[in-house]
């Protein structure tokens, strides 16, 4: 044991504090940095976290330092959150007014007193983004962005409906990996699983490449893996950082296998979760969401069993239920046709019946009707004839009266005619005849006074000498 | 006289001739007593053909009226 | 006489023929008793004829009634 | 007689036609007799025909009417 | 007769035409005895045809029930 | 016959066609007898066959219960 | 059988037309026992499969097999 001096070190972490105190003490900061690690414990009102600087570009970190925040800082990350609508958050580039302390126990402490809201966004979510913004613009065949989502190759690829045949990223002694195991291969359904490890450190960003690899190894392999899970292998909240590189989360996206994220943490999304096919909160959880995915597919075919059981006793009763129907459709019809038959006949069989007797009645009418006309005509006909006969007596006797009466009217016209004209007649009314030598004359040219005459009357003749002889002229004397 | 073979168409037949013959008013007044005369004759001659038909004519109806009637 | 072969057609159409004749008047007088008596000798055989068949028809037609009634 | 070959309906058309005649007298006197005694053996010839189908048939029809009530 | 090769539905058409005729009066006197006969026949043939294939039917049916409450 | 090639919807088809005849009496009375004894047949047959595959399903059934139970 | 390459998908897809094929009645009764039959193999080689390691998987279609070609 050598004698070397010392002093506890309860004396020297004084004599820190003592610097310290004289270095900062009354002092405030404004101080820009990243706040990571964060954690806040609600019955105290206390936030804990780590403020941390980064190399430009590279991203290493460069300065660290614990922070706390409490009474008057507390109530300026409430300030801060309202105002900015930000979380007080990991990954968050901040502007903060700080007091540095030493506690004998807890050591350095910087305690935020205040945080400037203007000064939002936070240098991680800034990187995080210029990465994002990277990958859409480099790889534009397999990253595209669909509002605040980020469609990739491997999103988009269709997820087998059987996962068992399965690739595991991580680091061999993780916790994380071992509750995925015990998970998968204990579930209670009874599913087998065949698991390949592909073991790498999943820490720290510059293992970002080793991990690479190991996808590629993967690839290589030509095994049908079902699906690829990725797991973190455990470590501070600082080490998720390789899940925010450009090449891994280029990697992931365009990676041909599903892959499903099991990166166990709770307060943010990397990168890599936005590349992968499946992102889960936990490596437990990614077996879980295996397993249910399994499950679904048994599930499903379960279903369509019942389905098919189902549908054929309803195909079954169906068919029956035509058949008795067509039983009971052949019984009826069959039964009504001949029913109905039946009565055709019987109405045939009567409508003979009546007609029949009807033809033969109304034969009997009709020759009844033509007998009566021959039984009466006959004697109309002799009656009529006989009338005709009596007409042309009428006729007879008619006609001959009045030929007698014409034939006696034109005898007895003569007779008037004649008797005018007879020379008896004449004398009796003053006319006499002139006898001339025996003759008697109408002329008296051969008579001259003292020629003899005869004179004949109607009932005398007298014998005269002619004494004279005048011209008679006009009208003079009796008319003739 | 030839009455005999006279009939009453000739007989009517001559009275009308010798009527015309009158009313030409050249007959001497010798022969115009002769033609009435004979105008007389016939006459006579066709009345009493009349007669004689139109009683055996009424005859003949009367018989043939009461067959008539009698048929019935 | 041709009574024989006569048809009470044409002794009625006989009869009708003198009957317009003496309408007519153009039966000479002569003739006309001869034609009346030949009309009544028509009329008689046209009688008779109805007659005959008239009794004849009768005699059928009693015939078909007995019959009838019999047949009923 | 050719009733033999006479089927009803020949003999039905046959009176008809003699109704008709006789009907507007078409019939001459001379034979309307004759005509009449046609007509009455056709008259009895289809009574006859009538009555003995009318037999026949009611004795079908008896047996059809014995069908009819005892094929219900 | 030709009723060994006479089918119902023959039968039948035959009877409706038979009883269409005698219906609108268009069957002859002369064959309407005949004609009745004849439906008679058809009609007896109609409902003997039908009696056995009822009977035939029924017995299928009665068959068939008794397989269906025995299959249940 | 032919029942041996005889599948369920041939047997059932011709069922169909069966009924839809006698339905719209399509079917002459001369082979209803004939076409209501292959329905029956058929119904049979149908019947069967039904019942057959019923049986063969329900086995098949009880055999994936058991595996489900079994399995899980 | 082509078990062998018999892929989740595969079986799946096939359970699917089965199901709706059976849903639709569009499966004839003859062929439905068998086609049932082929939805418990299709089910029975998935459960199987899932709960198997690739070694045992080979086993159990061998045993599948031999069934299926016993049981029919």
């Amino acid at each position: 044991m050598s004698a070397t001096p010392y002093i506890k070190l309860s004396d020297l972490s004084a004599r820190i504090q003592q610097a310290i105190a004289s270095a900062f003490a009354g002092q405030s900061y404004w101080v820009v940095a990243d706040v990571t690690n964060y954690s806040f414990y609600q019955q105290r009102g206390y936030h804990y976290f780590d403020l941390v600087e980064k190399q430009d570009h590279a991203g290493d970190i460069i300065a660290k330092v614990a922070a706390v925040a409490w009474g008057t800082g507390a109530n300026k990350i409430k300030d801060f959150e309202r105002i900015t609508g930000q979380l007080f958050k990991n990954g968050i580039n901040v502007l903060v007014k700080v007091a540095v302390n030493y506690h004998q126990v807890y050591g350095l402490q910087i305690t935020l007193l205040d945080i400037d809201a203007n000064f939002t966004i936070g240098l991680l979510e800034q990187q995080k983004q210029e990465i994002l913004n990277r990958l859409l613009a480099e790889n534009p065949d397999f990253i595209t962005r669909v509002g605040d989502r980020y469609l990739t190759r491997n999103n988009q690829l269709p997820l087998k409906p059987v996962l068992q045949q399965i690739a595991v990223v991580t680091s061999s002694n993780s916790a994380g990996y071992q509750d995925f195991i015990h998970t998968l291969h204990n579930n209670r359904f009874g599913y087998r699983f065949v698991v390949d490890n592909y073991f790498t450190v999943v820490q720290g960003e510059v293992n970002a490449e080793q991990v690479q690899q190991r996808f590629i190894d993967i690839f290589n392999s030509g095994k049908p893996y079902d699906a690829v899970v990725l797991i973190r292998g455990g470590g501070a909240q600082t080490d998720f950082l390789i899940f925010d590189t450009y090449r891994l989360g280029r990697t992931v996206a365009r990676f041909p296998i599903p892959v499903i994220t099991g990166i166990g943490h709770q307060k943010n999304e990397t990168i890599v979760d936005m590349m992968a096919h499946t992102p889960t909160k936990t490596p437990t959880k990614a077996a879980e969401y295996i397993i249910a995915h399994n499950k679904a597919f048994e599930d499903g075919m379960v279903a369509m069993q019942q389905l098919i059981l189902i549908r054929s006793q309803q195909l079954f009763s169906a068919h029956f239920q035509a058949l008795s129907a067509i039983h009971t459709r052949i019984v009826n019809t069959s039964r009504d046709m001949l029913s109905t038959q039946k009565d055709v006949l019987a109405y045939y069989n009567q409508r003979m019946i009546n007609t029949a007797r009807e033809v033969l009645s109304n034969r009997q009418r009709a020759l009844i009707g033509l007998s009566g006309q021959l039984l009466s005509r006959p004697q109309i006909l002799v009656a009529n004839k006989r009338n005709e006969l009596s007409n042309q007596v009428a006729n007879i006797r008619s006609f001959s009266r009045n030929y007698f009466q014409h034939k006696r009217m034109g005898i007895e016209h003569h007779d008037t005619v004649f008797k005018l004209v007879s020379p008896a007649n004449i004398l009796k009314r003053g006319f006499a005849l002139v006898y001339h030598k025996g003759h008697i004359t109408t002329n008296a040219v051969n008579i001259e006074p003292g020629s003899d005459i005869s004179i004949l009357l109607s009932d005398t003749a007298l014998n005269a000498t002619v004494t004279a002889k005048n011209k008679r002229n006009g009208t003079a004397g009796p008319d003739i | 006289m030839e009455q005999q073979d006279l009939t009453y168409e000739a007989a009517y037949e001559e009275l009308r001739t010798i009527a015309e013959e009158i009313g030409n008013e050249s007959v001497p007044v010798d022969i115009l007593a002769e033609k009435v005369k004979r105008a007389a004759l016939l006459i006579e001659f066709c009345q009493q053909k009349l007669r004689s038909t139109e009683s055996e004519v009424n005859k003949i109806i009367k018989q043939m009226e009461k067959n008539a009637s009698s048929g019935k």
